[in-house]
């Protein structure tokens, strides 16, 4: 516990630092990354233990606030999350120190680096906490360090206006926590996580997953509370964004598998609410995503869709507890688990990208961009490698969680009641659809930026991003790899967290099933590969004494190809997007030419994102007609001032004396 | 010198500097007492505070004065805002004075007039009976009337008008209250006339006749909370505090609402006293308390003055105190820890917007944007002490608000907690909308040059330290304070305090 | 002889009359169009001079151009590998097995997209838009309608469900609809995409790979030919009822295949190719299909 | 004898609602002062101390002057004759004032105080008093009399106060007093200064602060 308790002094101290130090950025950036770079080092070991099933470590200050002990622990459930915080805050900050080497003044470096390292450190808080006040706390830091760092370019009004999107949803999100810790301490008149969850009626117990679902679901950006998620990521630093969309996101995530902890056994309907949810995530989610032409809002919305894939695998879970069927609760929370990590993985290493590309480039319009694999090979590849498995493909780590939740819907449909077995039936077509958009998607982000021609002079001037840069997105793609590689041995050594929610012994067979499942479906990819390379070698005998000739791309007889001939991203889209135009309501404005002969002409495609306009805006703007028309209790005049002051107390005093 | 000639000189030691200030010609004099009279107050005011907490209740004055925890937290507090907004005060008026848009004549008014406020604050505090806590705060209304409007416009004088009017009026139904209250305690005692003494009052409480004392404590809630700025009462109080000098405005929201709830509530362990009156006070401060919350929250979102915005803000937060009031058990600790955290924020709030107004000659909030250019420090204030105002954590409030509305759930409030955490949620959309603008946009014209020295930076960082610090642990001794000065207010009900504090 | 070993001979016989389905179609159709038609080897000769020929590369592409065709035999041949033919159990087979074949044709698809977009060029681009489009429909429709048979046998894995489905159960015949859709769809075939039209507007598949030539060229139509094969094995699989010894039963497997080639040359010739709008109506179709099924088997 | 005070005082309310010239107004206030210093002499009879008879003579000068001549002295600078067109005119102010006294005397009848048989009239008088103060506060524009109305409030508590506590204590009541005195001081300038700016001083076109 002590390592870990200096591990978040580490932190702060580095943040503290980097802002001491903000006008030597050499300094700063040192001091910034020693924080992550310790903080890793200090907490790798307690966290490996605990995961492979340790014991658990808790340590309890008491404090002097009335109701509140300073307790932290370290559980599984923890640790697991522990490892991605502090894994991507490592890979995200070296990647910082190049990213704000171009900060526009030292204090804004030593600002970003200091919120950095806090949000750093109270999301490892938020994950270690076991008093529902020093959770709420950390919570709330949390939000605010991230509200700063989402706001760094602050002098633009879209990023201003985006950070305030956040901090709303945010801040209203966490108004649903306060009940829900009031109502579980409620028993105990307590905020001690190990009093909660005791007595708690069954009443008590579904607003306390509603409340949980609310205020967890629009930290974790589950439709339809996301609004703010895809106007708040892209506007944020490359790097912040990547911490962001791999980890802060998934606090919400742990925020609800906690609370799931202390709520006992589930009723089947929480599983068809989270089934519900998370399917409708992951459709629109990557559906909207295919419509955006801006990369990192595309990833942004993806990120909707993992969450969506991730609430998946608890509905599962969670049905399967409900329904007594430990085989299909252990594939589904080991699947939602692992994905938890892979995501963090693989979205953070496309968000880095994504970076690369617009510091390379000044744009992240993808439709400006093209040939890309050319200037910045390493960063392309990379990408590549991050597309390929967030499109849940063989061999890589996206596949292995994808995999683990189908097996768990898939065992449940074919043994399990109708009641459950229609959800989960559901749910693989859900995966599915969304695995192939997914598919689509990225295959566009990735050729339409990296491959073709470019389509901009803005690339022509790119170049390759700095080491600093390089080096965590190489990590990540390993780490993508190893995953992937290892999936078999992974999945059974979760059993430790799983046994949280899904304990006995056929929960640990499940995940060791799952573990043979894995050595069969790696060794069937290896041998693809294995395949591949040979066929690679083959085409290279074949063409050894051949002629290879150089010609320009077959044009079909037009003869002057040009790079704005290419397909664009929205061109790419566009039957999909046409197709489901529906939930979409993308935007079209074109201005055809009227006559025959080619003519200036152009079209525009603009989806905005349907919750805000179906939901919020029309809320929100209900809500201030009302008190615009409170505004009359402020009407200037002294005489009817005093005479309200005068009708209340005569009100009072008729209604109380008699 | 012993601990009664305290309590006469933390009144009058603050006073004679007033007339001080009648002698002296210069400008730099006045400033100069300006500070003097806040620090000795202030430290007169600590000075007692720690010692009744230390010692127990304090009398002077054939128990004339008495000082118990309850007074010696506000005291405690009061010391608190008079030490900052009395140096801040200076700093203001010094930035006036190199405008040249403060003569002589307005500094020796504002010093004669902030000292003898401070006077009166010190001295409604420190009386033990009912009478003279009335006269005190009637002092502070008529002293501060021409603090707001110090100079000289058609706003300022139209606010002070009201302020005028309206609180004397209420004030005059303060005194009603008051009366009946005695009438009350005459009907009990045979021969010897009552002096109005809160201890004998408490005494007594239950041989007093109830309807009597209810149609008293009306007037009384009535009267006070129209000072206090408890909602629908609270209309003089965003004129007053948009038009006051920044200096004065602190002090108006950041102590002399306390003070007018620190009167009302001296009535309500007499009222629990009183035969089938338990728990009916607490329930019409519950009422005032929810309506000026949704009242302040609501007004926030429309305002387009800085001050202004701030005022709404301290109905809200003095609809949060008068709630944890009303609730009692925890929501008195809680309220009493919330109305210093919410002094703390916003009497930071209220100096940056001064300092912020002086730069750019407006409190407008679509001129005053970009604060963060203006000057770094008093931007970081401004930002810090939203946040801390919407009750953002790690700031004190985010805690005080947790507890009072923990207090709320307690009290099997479901339906006030929605209500109250919905207004929350406005509250913190219509500050932070605004605070976004103040602290990052484009102000329309570029501000003047204001020398923003050491003694500013000090200052904010003082506060801003203050804030945190509360926020992540608070010391013992308040903490014992609070919970004896709460054990006061709720006497009934302290073994559910007990209770509420430590499971 | 072991199961293992007839096993891998059904993998061996597949990867030699896989291009041999192409003839038989054409051949049904000719016959059909009154033509002659090809030789029945026609596509083998085929390969064979494309592997003989060099390659020529656009100045656009990169190392990713390359590795398409490659990658796109590969996971097909891997894929193969899942399939069962008939009695027969696949050389690989375990639980959710389809799950892994349809990814792997998956990271096949993502390459050979991904090459097209590498040249850069329009046409090229639009198919690979399709290709993206059309398969993003068919996956779950598979998905849901094995899920379906899995639940009707009870068994997880390709080898196990595909024997136990009986032809004549309703739901069974709704899932081999929607998979004989799906089967068209995939292998762009009419009415989906007319593999040898020359109008490059209405291509999917065969104007993805335009600029390919040379081996490259030839690893795509044996991949191919080789995906084809995969699809009808799989609906013979479900539709050929099931004979109790290996060898028959691989025989009547192999022989399911080459009929469904022959349905397929039937419907290419009697069929339309249908506007491209109107393709994700019948995709939406299939997936009504496969749905209705698994309907049907959970209540 | 003191109800026959007491009417007086009713009749001098009413006569408050009827008036519209200050000067008549300000000798009003001048009478009410005197009869409650009255009051406060006759309230106790034999029983009061040289003290009570101080602080009345004191009340008395303060009310029954001192206010009268500050105001007076103020309309004439301020040179404001009488109060038109008020939000309430002076018709209806008589008829809600007579309203008022109805509610007066029953509240003054229901009130559970003990006061001695002797006070029959006075607490329903002050409680009217009150009332017509408030009235006059919320129903007139011009702000001289709004602060005419805070000072017969002030009075109905005053007599009030007299009636039901008996003797308020020394202290508390040299205290009230000064306050009154401040309050009429601070009044009058502040309308001094509400003349010089706005040039009228009718308080209800005060309302550029809204919203």
């Amino acid at each position: 516990m002590i390592l870990l308790v200096l591990a978040l002094a580490a932190l702060t101290a580095s943040g503290l630092l980097a802002l001491v130090t903000a006008r030597r950025p050499r300094l700063a950036a040192l001091c910034g990354v020693a924080g992550p770079l310790v903080a890793w080092v200090l907490a790798i070991t307690p966290m490996l233990s605990v995961l492979a099933g340790g014991q658990s470590l808790s340590a309890e200050w008491s404090w002097t606030w009335p109701l509140v002990a300073l307790s932290l622990g370290l559980d599984p459930l923890s640790a697991l999350f522990l490892a991605v915080i502090l894994t991507l805050g490592m890979a995200t900050a070296v990647y910082g120190v190049g990213y704000l080497r171009e900060a526009r003044t030292p204090t804004a470096r030593g600002l970003a680096w200091f919120f950095f390292n806090l949000l750093l450190a109270t999301m490892a808080v938020v994950v270690l906490a076991r008093d529902a006040v020093v959770f709420l706390i950390a919570w709330e830091t949390m939000a605010l360090a991230s509200f700063f760092l989402i706001a760094f370019e602050h002098d633009r009004r879209e990023v201003r206006r985006a950070a305030w999107i956040y901090f709303i949803a945010t801040h209203l999100g966490s108004l649903f926590l306060l009940p829900l810790f009031f109502l579980l301490g409620q028993p105990r008149a307590s905020f001690a996580f190990a009093s909660f969850g005791v007595q708690l009626a069954p009443g008590a117990a579904s607003v306390c997953f509603l409340l949980a679902l609310v205020g967890f679901g629009t930290k974790a950006g589950l439709m339809p509370f996301h609004v703010w998620l895809p106007e708040a990521h892209p506007v944020a630093p490359s790097h912040v964004s990547a911490l962001l969309s791999a980890v802060m996101i998934k606090m919400g995530i742990y925020g609800l598998l906690r609370v799931l902890t202390f709520l006992g056994a589930p009723p089947l309907w929480w599983g068809w609410l989270l089934l519900a949810l998370g399917g409708t995530s992951a459709l629109l989610g990557v559906l909207f995503a295919l419509a955006q032409h801006d990369l990192k809002r595309l990833l942004a919305y993806h990120s909707i869709e993992n969450i969506g894939i991730i609430v998946l695998g608890l509905g599962a879970g969670v049905t399967g507890i409900a329904v007594g069927a430990p085989r299909v609760a252990a594939l589904g929370f080991s699947g939602a688990l692992l994905h938890v990590v892979n995501h963090a993985l693989f979205k953070g290493l496309l968000f880095l990208g994504a970076g690369s590309v617009l510091h390379a480039t000044g744009t992240a319009e993808i439709d400006e961009l093209g040939g890309l694999m050319r200037h910045m090979p390493t960063t392309a590849t990379t990408f590549l490698v991050g597309a390929v498995a967030i499109s849940g493909l063989p061999p890589l780590n996206g596949f292995v969680s994808e995999l683990l939740v189908y097996w768990s819907a898939l065992v449940g449909m074919t043994t399990l009641p109708a009641a459950a077995a229609i959800p989960l039936a559901a749910l693989i077509g859900v995966l599915a659809a969304s695995g192939g958009l997914a598919l689509a998607c990225f295959t566009k982000a990735f050729g339409i930026v990296f491959l073709g021609l470019p389509r901009s002079a803005k690339v022509a001037t790119s170049h390759e991003a700095p080491r600093a840069m390089r080096m965590p997105m190489l990590w990540l793609a390993l780490a993508c790899l190893g995953l992937g590689v290892t999936g078999a041995l992974v999945v059974p050594r979760l059993s430790a967290v799983v046994s949280l929610f899904a304990a006995g012994p056929e929960a640990v067979s499940a995940l060791n099933d799952g573990g043979m499942l894995l050595w069969r479906t790696t060794a069937v990819a290896a041998g693809a590969l294995g395949l591949a390379v040979a066929l690679a070698l083959v085409r290279l005998l074949l063409l050894r004494h051949r002629e290879v000739r150089q010609a320009s791309t077959w044009d079909c007889g037009y003869a002057a190809p040009s790079p704005t001939m290419q397909y664009t991203a929205s061109s790419f889209a566009q039957p999909i997007v046409d197709l489901y135009v529906s939930l979409l309501r993308t935007r079209k404005r074109i201005a055809a030419p009227e006559i025959h002969f080619p003519d200036a002409a152009r079209l525009e495609t603009e989806t905005r994102d349907i919750s805000r306009e179906g939901i919020y805006e029309p809320l929100f703007e209900g809500a201030e007609r009302l008190l615009k028309r409170m505004r009359i209790l402020q009407h200037g005049r002294v005489q009817v001032y005093v005479l309200s002051l005068v009708l209340t107390l005569v009100i009072l005093l008729l209604w109380n004396v008699r | 010198m012993s601990a009664e000639h305290l309590l006469w000189l933390t009144v009058l030691g603050p006073a004679v500097f007033a007339l001080a200030a009648t002698l002296v010609r210069s400008t730099r004099a006045s400033l100069a007492i300006v500070a003097a009279g806040s620090l000795v107050s202030s430290a007169l005011n600590a000075l007692i505070a720690i010692l009744v907490l230390a010692r127990g209740p304090l009398l002077a004055g054939a128990g004339w004065f008495r000082v118990d925890a309850l007074s010696a937290c506000h005291l405690a507090l009061l010391a608190l805002v008079g030490a900052s907004s009395g140096l801040y005060a200076v700093i203001y008026l010094a930035e006036e004075l190199r405008q040249g848009s403060l003569t002589a004549r307005q500094a020796r008014h504002f010093a004669g007039l902030w000292c003898g406020t401070l006077a009166a604050l010190a001295f409604l505090l420190v009386s033990n009976n009912l009478g003279l806590m009335w006269v005190g705060l009637e002092t502070t209304t008529l002293l501060t009337a021409f603090l707001i409007a110090l100079h000289v416009s058609r706003e300022s004088l139209e606010a002070m008008w009201k302020y005028l009017l309206i609180c004397s009026v209420a004030i005059a139904f303060a005194f009603m209250g008051t009366l009946l209250a005695a009438a009350a305690a005459t009907t009990t005692h045979s021969g010897a006339p009552p002096a109005l003494f809160w201890t004998d009052l408490i005494a007594v409480a239950p041989r007093l006749d109830p309807a009597l004392m209810r149609a008293a404590f009306l007037f009384l809630i009535v009267g006070y909370g129209t000072k206090a700025g408890l909602a629908p009462m609270h209309n003089w109080l965003p004129d007053a505090h948009s038009q006051a000098p920044a200096p004065v405005s602190a002090l108006f929201s950041c102590f002399m609402l306390n003070a007018a709830l620190y009167c009302t509530l001296r009535f309500i362990p007499v009222m629990e006293g009183v035969p089938g009156c338990a728990g009916w006070a607490q329930g019409l401060l519950l009422g005032f308390g929810l309506i000026s919350v949704v009242v302040g929250a609501g007004f926030m979102l429309f305002q387009h003055d800085a001050k202004r915005l701030f005022a709404y803000c301290s109905v809200e937060h003095v609809g949060l105190i008068g709630l944890g009031l009303g609730l009692g058990g925890l929501g008195t600790v809680a309220a009493l820890l919330h109305s210093v955290n919410h002094s703390l924020a916003k009497a930071l709030a209220f100096f940056a917007a001064g300092r912020l107004g002086q730069a750019h000659g407006t409190h407008e909030i679509a001129h005053m944007s970009g604060a963060l250019r203006t000057s770094r420090a008093w931007g970081v204030a401004l930002l810090a002490s939203c946040l801390a105002l919407v009750g953002a954590a790690p700031f004190a409030t985010f805690l005080s608000e947790l507890l009072l509305l923990k207090a709320l759930f307690d009290h099997g409030r479901t339906a006030l907690l929605v209500v109250v955490l919905a207004a929350l949620g406005l509250a913190f959309v219509g500050l932070m909308r605004h605070a976004i603008r103040l602290a990052w946009a484009r102000g329309e014209e570029p501000p003047r040059r204001i020398t923003v020295g050491i003694a500013d930076v000090a200052l904010v960082s003082l506060v801003l330290a203050a804030l945190i610090a509360l926020g992540v642990v608070i010391p013992t001794p308040l903490r014992q304070a609070v919970q004896a000065a709460a054990a006061i207010v709720n006497a009934p009900s302290a073994a559910n305090l007990v209770a509420g504090v430590r499971p | 002889m072991n199961p293992m070993a007839t096993a891998w001979l059904e993998i061996g016989l597949a990867l030699l009359l896989a291009p041999l389905l192409n003839s038989v179609i054409s051949r049904v159709k000719a016959v059909f169009a009154g033509r002659q038609g090809p030789p029945l080897l026609q596509p083998y000769f085929d390969l064979a001079k494309l592997l003989r020929k060099g390659a020529v590369y656009s100045p656009t592409t990169t190392w990713i151009f390359r590795a398409g065709p490659i990658l796109g035999l590969a996971t097909t041949a891997a894929a193969l590998l899942l399939v069962p033919a008939g009695r027969i159990s696949a050389p690989v087979a375990f639980p959710a097995d389809f799950i892994l074949l349809a990814y792997l044709l998956a990271l096949g698809r993502f390459f050979t997209i991904s090459a097209a977009l590498d040249t850069g060029s329009s046409f090229e681009g639009m198919g690979a838009s399709r290709e993206a489009h059309f398969a993003a429909l068919a996956e779950p429709t598979l998905f849901l309608g094995l899920a379906a048979l899995a639940r009707k046998t009870g068994a997880l894995s390709l080898s196990q469900i595909l024997p136990a489905a009986s032809p004549l159960a309703p739901e069974v015949a709704l899932v081999a609809g929607a998979l004989a859709v799906v089967l068209l769809c995939e292998n762009s075939r009419i009415p989906f995409d007319d593999p040898n039209t020359h109008l490059e507007l209405t291509m999917v598949h065969e104007v993805m790979v335009l600029d390919h030539s040379g081996p490259d060229l030839a690893f795509i139509q044996y991949a191919a030919a080789l995906k084809l094969w995969l699809w009808s094995s799989l609906l013979a699989g479900l539709l050929v009822p099931p004979v109790a010894a290996a060898w028959p039963a691989s025989l009547t497997t192999t022989l399911g295949v080459f009929a469904l080639a022959g349905c397929i040359g039937v419907v290419e010739s009697t069929m339309a190719r249908v506007r491209l709008l109107r393709v994700p109506h019948l995709l939406a179709a299939a997936l009504a299909l496969s749905a209705v099924a698994t309907i049907l088997v959970v209540r | 004898m003191l109800d026959r005070l007491m009417l007086v005082l009713i009749l001098s309310d009413l006569a408050f609602l009827g008036v519209s010239r200050f000067s008549a107004a300000l000798s009003l206030l001048a009478l009410q002062g005197a009869l409650l210093g009255a009051l406060a002499l006759a309230a106790h009879g034999s029983a009061s101390t040289e003290r009570m008879v101080l602080l009345a003579l004191i009340g008395l000068i303060l009310r029954g002057v001192l206010f009268p001549w500050l105001l007076r002295r103020t309309a004439r600078r301020a040179e404001i004759v009488e109060e038109r067109n008020p939000l309430v005119g002076f018709a209806p102010s008589l008829l809600i004032g007579l309203v008022l006294l109805g509610i007066a005397m029953t509240l003054g009848a229901r009130l559970p105080l003990r006061t001695s048989p002797m006070l029959g009239l006075v607490v329903p008088a002050s409680l009217f008093t009150v009332f017509t103060g408030v009235f006059l506060v919320v129903a007139r524009r011009k702000a001289l009399s709004q602060c005419l109305g805070y000072l017969v409030l002030d009075n109905g508590i005053y007599g009030f106060g007299v009636a039901t506590v008996g003797n308020i204590p020394a202290l508390v009541e040299l205290g009230t007093l000064l306050d009154a005195l401040v309050a009429v001081l601070v009044m009058a300038i502040a309308m001094y200064r509400l003349r010089e700016e706005f040039d009228h001083m009718n308080t209800d076109q005060l309302d550029t602060l809204r919203g």
